[in-house]
């Protein structure tokens, strides 16, 4: 399913020469790559390679001391992660971030926050503007809880629930938002064969019925080969690969990095 | 274990949904009954432990003596209030329906801040709120508080008459003269600034304010600045661990003792013993005496105690200052009882009412007192609709380390000046809350 | 100038005394992450032990001893009792179980011990050091300066003990990691029982020093009030911190209480003294809008 | 078999997020309501009315604004009492200082006051968090009150600082018999509840709880940190402050500044933390408790003293008292840390299944 679209067209995402450290300790350094509509994007790596820092940059929860990120063109440098997500970016977590003490449901609907605007008042008040609106991201809401096959635990706390279940909920609670550019931290960490196929099929989904983009971090090499186009190695901070899966895989540099060899 | 919980947590509201209910029909009719929110607990409950010792012991005493006032019997309840205004109320609320003809007699409370709280109360429910020593000052104005008594002296007549002791002291004048006067910043310490300010202007002495935020367990900054100021006296409105620490801070920073002069809440056994020898020399106002010394205190010990009804465990705080103020204003609750039953017929428990009456004709003489075995230990005491404070006079005592010494005789503050005050502010209150002043006849 | 340095000296040697009732919380926060509010009650508590047991006609230092045997008794009785029962709880929870615990000790120690207010006499005058007085004209507490010294001592102790002993080694190790900690097998209950038992030694020692400085009685339990400002200035888990804290909140507390009231006065008139109550307060929340992490704290990095 | 939500199946949205989304419960409901609004006024008793009902509708009040803030968005604050006091004193001077102003509105605007202070002081929560804002809103509680104090101002010149409510009157029927000042007490405790109910369940709500169930998440699924917790601030003071007005004119008729103290703050939150912290109804549970208890252990204690004989000595009851309050806050955290709403949570659940075990 990878069609090879030419780079220049179409990109969603730019980053340029990003670098990050915490007090002196290099988390990213100098790493430019893009992301383009409708593709999904994987970044792999060893553990400690920067993975998640850099999906933390991209949705503005780090900020690089150094490089420029182009999104839909526009360059920014500084942003926090509000404005990311009303720009259509949504993103799930790699040790799941799901409000503990709220139901399935009203994690979900907090995805739909960005979309609803009536105000505290009105919120008070309840009778018209406010219920309505509920109403409506309510239809939403459903619509992603259906697609993703977990009605049977709408009331339920997210506490309660299993592993599977909440890594579920939470991509539920990204998708609500219908982002243009999903990240995605791991979504398939701990999970047996038949649930990692299920969320495969959810992503492969997402991207294709609804055409969001999305950027992939995982583990599982196989899955990783399968379903995205493009892919980024990372190692110790540094981007030691990029391209399509095959070239990836067949990358020396990728292959000493992953058998740990040469340091 | 959730059945247990529940179960627990229904039994408990039950039970009180039955107390609650059940609960205020207790009090016998015949008796002259009192409510007593008391407080000896918190901050202050050593104070309240003295003062209502002294008030209820003095009730057991005529009980005992004479079967009360012409046979009617006083019975009497506490509630702890904790010194909390929001508890008072909640204490005076469910003592006042614990008697139908009495509503509690007269309610004395021993803290500004509950007395204020219960004030319109009182006016409404018909009952003597008697606030001897504290609570709102102005009240002296019975056209404006007809149910409210600051009885024997209030804060302002009290600096007035300190500050006249002092000139006094100085040959009859302080022109010239650094006074600083050191307050708990509340209510209660900031009632006398008015009168000092006004007394510095007709005495020409130099008045410096400074207040100490509560509770007053930390005052060096305040003693470091008086020591800079080197006054010639320190005024000083203290109450609770403020006293000690003020003593404390004072020997700290070598500033003498006998230079200080407090109010009558600062100068009981509680405030100076355990300032130890820093105390020595301190001197304080005070409306009555100490020591057993004065007849009827001694009877009680003997009477009371030797009936085993005494309110004390251990006996050592039986004449101390603040025993002696709750027995003097139990003197004077049942001295006003006896002149209401004089009136509207002896034999049978007087109302909130005709208590109002008897408050507002109150006439204790010394001949009276002498009778009572109670010679010197409170000033005279008559009272009008005009004056509901009735007598204005403090002693000055001083702390020689191990007890109170009476250095002086009754000294009564600048009426002339003073009383204007509480006039003007009672009226402000009146068209605040649009009232008409008026005396009520009976 | 020389009234200045006066201030400035009368408020390190207040302040110390503010650093000894937050060094208690400090050792409980540290070591369980619960901020026992019941620590002024503590110090209330320790207090009434030592002259009820001179009522009950001990000598002093026997007295002493048996108190904080008392202490080290409550100590236990409230990891038992309270928090052993209260693990894995959100800290809110602890913190109010130790209000709880504050009325509670409220209410026993003065039944234990009788509520008379009653001195302590340490066996020192609380007067100026005459020398002093005549060489500078500044005037110095001898009763502060020795309280000062008993305090540094109780620090420096305290440090020993953590650096050299096994306990305080085990005492480290559950600080910094509880997981970890019981994962090297240290038991935490034993450790948090001994924490306690320390933080009640430290209520005992600011017992006796503030108890001879006001006298003891209830209001000792207020001085919690004057330590909570020097906890976050210097951080809850900072000893050091504790300490410097201290001296900072008191010298600027004691500068204000002379220097701000008159300056509010020109600009609104009336009397503006007796700021001590809030001050403190304010003083350490703009500090820490200026330095989150307080005086000690490392700034941390939330991870996602 | 009574309580049974069998039958009663949801068709549509609207009816799933009711408050009561069973009819066994708004049948309740109702008939408490009933009770409230016409019982009471018939059979309560004076000491009820002024010593009982009409304060705990007001901690209920004042509960609910604090829950606002602890309970939903997180930020524990100890603080409330200062947020009455603004409450208090604003509408004091609003019913002093506009001539013929309607009661109603300078209680809102007493509210808003509120809001502003809390706004003020609420902008630390944005850099510190837990205990140290804790300990910040500390600062509130002591300043809030000095200034009362130390402005005169604000008491109307008053030498003492205190000022007394002037009478409530509305299209010339004044407010000044308990059962009266109950009423509108209710009226506006359960009005005000009910906003807080819909508010609780609204986006708003949500987005509260998500800041205090895990704040960095909440920004990144675009939740304003800022903005949600300064409204947090803003609202929870407002109740507060409304709280404070009712508290100075339907209760205690006159107050001082030091009557608003710490003692009140935690007393407000012993109310949250007893009654169930994100719980509307844990609010009034826990105001009934904290309130009742004292009065409860008032009139157990001398009846069993009396009961065994037991020569106790009054300062000792108080004493005991103390204690035995202590222990029992300690108890209920120990058997159920999430409060008595969640108590009554397991009762209806039981309730539900009764009489088959499970």
């Amino acid at each position: 399913m990878s069609i090879n679209i030419n780079p220049s067209s179409n990109t969603v995402l730019q980053l340029a020469n990003i670098s990050l450290s915490f007090g002196g300790v290099k988390a990213l350094t100098n790493i430019s790559f893009d992301v383009r509509e409708h593709e999904i994007r994987s970044i792999i790596g060893p553990n400690g390679a920067g993975k998640s820092s850099m999906l933390n940059v991209i949705n503005g929860v780090y900020h690089p001391q150094a490089g420029d990120i182009y999104f839909r063109g526009e360059k920014r440098k500084q942003m926090n992660p509000a404005e990311a997500a009303r720009q259509g970016i949504a993103r799930t977590f790699q040790n799941i971030a799901l409000f503990k003490g709220m139901t399935v449901l009203d994690n979900i609907m907090t995805g739909r926050n960005t979309q609803m605007k009536s105000g505290f008042i009105s919120n008070a008040i309840w009778v018209g503007k406010a219920r309505n609106e509920e109403e409506l991201n309510r239809h939403k809401v459903e619509e992603v809880i259906d697609f993703l096959e977990i009605q049977h635990i709408r009331k339920t706390p997210v506490g309660k629930l299993p592993y599977g279940l909440q890594k579920r909920v939470e991509l539920a609670r990204a998708l609500a938002a219908e982002p243009s550019l999903l990240l995605l931290d791991e979504p398939m960490a701990g999970m047996n064969v038949e649930e990692k196929q299920d969320m495969c099929r959810f992503i492969l989904e997402v991207n294709q019925q609804y055409g969001v983009t999305i950027v992939l971090i995982e583990h599982d090499m196989g899955v990783v080969m399968d379903i995205s186009d493009r892919v980024v190695v990372l190692d110790y901070g540094k981007k030691i690969g990029d391209g399509l899966p095959d070239e990836v895989k067949n990358n020396p540099e990728v292959i000493s990095a992953y058998l740990g060899t040469n340091h | 274990m959730k059945r247990i919980k529940t179960s627990i947590l229904g039994a408990f509201f039950a039970v009180i949904a039955l107390l609650c209910n059940t609960y205020p029909l207790l009090a016998q009719a015949e008796d002259q009954f009192i409510a007593i929110p008391s407080f000896r607990v918190g901050p202050y409950g050593q104070n309240g432990q003295a003062f209502y010792g002294g008030f209820i012991d003095y009730l057991s005493y005529v009980n005992i003596k004479d079967g009360g006032v012409n046979g009617v019997k006083f019975s009497w309840e506490e509630c702890e209030t904790e010194y909390n205004n929001a508890k008072g109320v909640e204490c005076y609320e469910r003592l006042k329906g614990k008697s139908g003809i009495s509503k509690g007699t007269a309610i004395h409370v021993m803290s500004t801040g509950i007395s204020y709280s219960i004030l319109d109360k009182t006016q409404a429910d018909k009952v003597p709120l008697i606030m001897m020593g504290y609570g709102r000052t102005d009240a002296v104005d019975g056209s404006v508080f007809p149910y409210a008594f600051p009885l024997v002296t209030t804060y302002q007549m009290q600096a007035s008459a300190i500050v006249k002791f002092l000139s006094q002291k100085n040959g009859g004048s302080l022109a010239g003269k650094k006074i600083v006067y050191l307050y708990h910043d509340s209510a209660y310490g900031k009632e006398p600034i008015v009168a000092l300010e006004a007394e510095s202007k007709i005495n020409h002495f130099k008045l410096t304010e400074i207040p100490v935020a509560h509770p007053g367990n930390e005052q060096g900054a305040q003693w470091l600045k008086i020591r800079e100021e080197n006054p010639d006296y320190v005024i000083f409105w203290g109450w609770g661990v403020m006293n000690q620490t003020a003593l404390k801070a004072a020997q700290k920073v070598g500033f003498p003792r006998d230079k200080i002069i407090g109010s009558w809440w600062a100068g009981s056994e509680e405030d100076v013993i355990p300032a130890g020898d820093a105390a020595k020399g301190y001197m304080s106002a005070t409306w009555n005496v100490s020591g057993k010394s004065v007849p009827v205190i001694a009877d009680i010990e003997k009477v009371v105690y030797g009936a085993g009804k005494g309110n004390f465990s251990d006996k050592a705080k039986i004449g101390t200052v603040l025993y002696n103020r709750g027995v003097s204003a139990a003197i004077v609750t049942v001295e006003a009882t006896r002149l209401a039953q004089n009136k509207y017929g002896k034999g049978k428990p007087v109302t909130g009412e005709q208590m109002r009456w008897a408050f507002e004709n109150l006439n204790i003489t010394d001949a009276q007192l002498k009778s009572l075995g109670a010679t010197g230990l409170l000033p005279e005491i008559k009272t009008s609709c005009e004056n509901h404070e009735g007598s204005g006079k403090i002693k000055i005592q001083q702390w020689d380390g191990t007890k109170w010494v009476v250095i002086s005789d009754w000294i009564e503050g600048n009426k002339a000046l003073i009383h204007p005050l509480f006039k003007a502010s009672a009226r402000d209150y009146a068209k605040e809350k649009n009232i008409t002043p008026a005396c009520l006849k009976n | 100038m020389q009234f200045f340095i006066e201030i400035v000296i009368s408020g390190i040697l207040s302040g110390l005394m503010y650093s000894l009732v937050a060094l208690g919380f400090v050792l409980i926060f540290k070591a369980s992450g619960v901020l026992n509010f019941a620590q002024g009650a503590m110090v209330y508590a320790a207090a009434l032990a030592v002259v009820g047991f001179i009522d009950y006609g001990m000598p002093m230092w026997l007295a002493i001893i048996a108190a904080f045997i008392f202490m080290v008794i409550v100590g236990i009785l409230t990891e038992k009792f309270v928090l052993g029962k209260l693990v894995n709880q959100p800290p809110i929870t602890l913190f109010m179980a130790t209000i709880g615990l504050s009325f509670f000790l409220d209410g026993l120690s003065p039944i234990l011990f009788g509520s008379e207010v009653r001195p302590i006499n340490l066996g020192i005058v609380d007067e100026p050091i005459q020398a002093m007085m005549d060489l500078t004209g500044i005037g110095i507490s001898k009763l502060d300066l020795f309280s000062s010294g008993i305090i540094i001592l109780l620090v420096i102790l305290l440090a020993l003990l953590f650096q050299f002993t096994k306990v305080g080694r085990a005492l480290r190790a559950v600080a910094d990691d509880h997981q970890a900690a019981l994962s090297l097998g240290i038991p935490l209950e034993n450790i948090w029982a001994i924490v306690w038992a320390i933080a009640g030694f430290v209520a005992l020692v600011a017992g006796l020093l503030w108890g001879s400085r006001n006298g003891v009685q209830y209001a000792l339990s207020l001085t919690a009030l004057k330590a909570l400002p020097v906890l976050i200035l210097g951080g809850f888990t900072s000893v050091p911190g504790a300490i410097v804290g201290g001296i900072i909140i008191g010298v600027s507390e004691k500068l204000a209480e002379i220097y701000i009231p008159p300056v509010m006065q020109d600009a609104f008139g009336g009397n503006f003294g007796g700021i001590e109550g809030w001050f403190p307060y304010i003083f350490a929340l703009l500090f820490l809008l200026v330095r989150p992490e307080g005086l000690f704290g490392e700034k941390h990095i939330d991870r996602v | 078999m009574l309580y049974r939500e069998a039958g009663q199946f949801k068709t549509t949205y609207k009816s799933d997020s009711q408050i009561f989304p069973i009819l066994q419960d708004r049948i309740g409901m109702a008939l408490l309501l009933l009770v409230a609004v016409i019982g009471v006024p018939l059979f309560a008793s004076e000491y009820w009315l002024n010593a009982i009902l009409i304060p705990f509708l007001i901690f209920s009040l004042a509960a609910l604004g604090l829950n606002f803030l602890t309970g939903y968005a997180g930020q524990l604050s100890l603080g409330s009492a200062a947020f009455m006091a603004v409450g208090a004193y604003a509408t004091y001077n609003f019913q002093l200082r506009i001539e013929g102003i309607p009661f109603i509105l300078s209680f809102i605007l007493g509210g808003l006051s509120a809001a502003a202070v809390g706004i003020l002081f609420g902008l630390p929560s944005l850099r510190i968090k837990g205990f140290y804002l804790a300990v910040a809103t500390l600062a509130a509680q002591f300043f809030v009150v000095w200034c009362l104090t130390k402005f005169p101002w604000f008491s109307n010149n008053s030498s003492s600082g205190v000022i007394s409510a002037q009478t409530l009157s509305l299209f010339g029927f004044a407010f000044d018999t308990p059962v009266s000042k109950y009423l509108l007490v209710l009226v506006i405790v359960a009005g005000l509840a009910l906003l807080g109910k819909n508010l609780a369940r609204s986006s708003t709500g949500r987005a509260w709880m998500a800041v205090r169930d895990m704040d960095v998440a909440a920004e990144v699924i675009g939740i304003p940190l800022m903005k949600t917790k300064l409204m947090a601030f803003a609202i929870s003071s407002f109740y507060c402050g409304i709280a404070g007005a009712l508290y100075a004119y339907c209760y205690l008729g006159s107050v001082e500044p030091d009557g608003f103290s710490l003692d009140l703050s935690f007393k407000i939150l012993f109310m949250v933390i007893i009654g169930g912290v994100g719980s509307i109804l844990g609010n009034f549970l826990g105001a009934a408790f904290i309130l009742l208890l004292p009065i409860f252990l008032d009139i157990i204690l001398p009846f069993i003293s009396q009961l065994f004989h037991l020569p106790i000595p009054n300062s000792v009851v108080s004493h005991i008292q103390l204690m035995v309050f202590g222990s029992l806050i300690i108890f209920f955290l120990i058997v159920e840390p999430h409060g008595l709403a969640r108590l009554w949570q397991i009762t209806k659940e039981k309730l539900r299944l009764w009489p088959f075990p499970h």
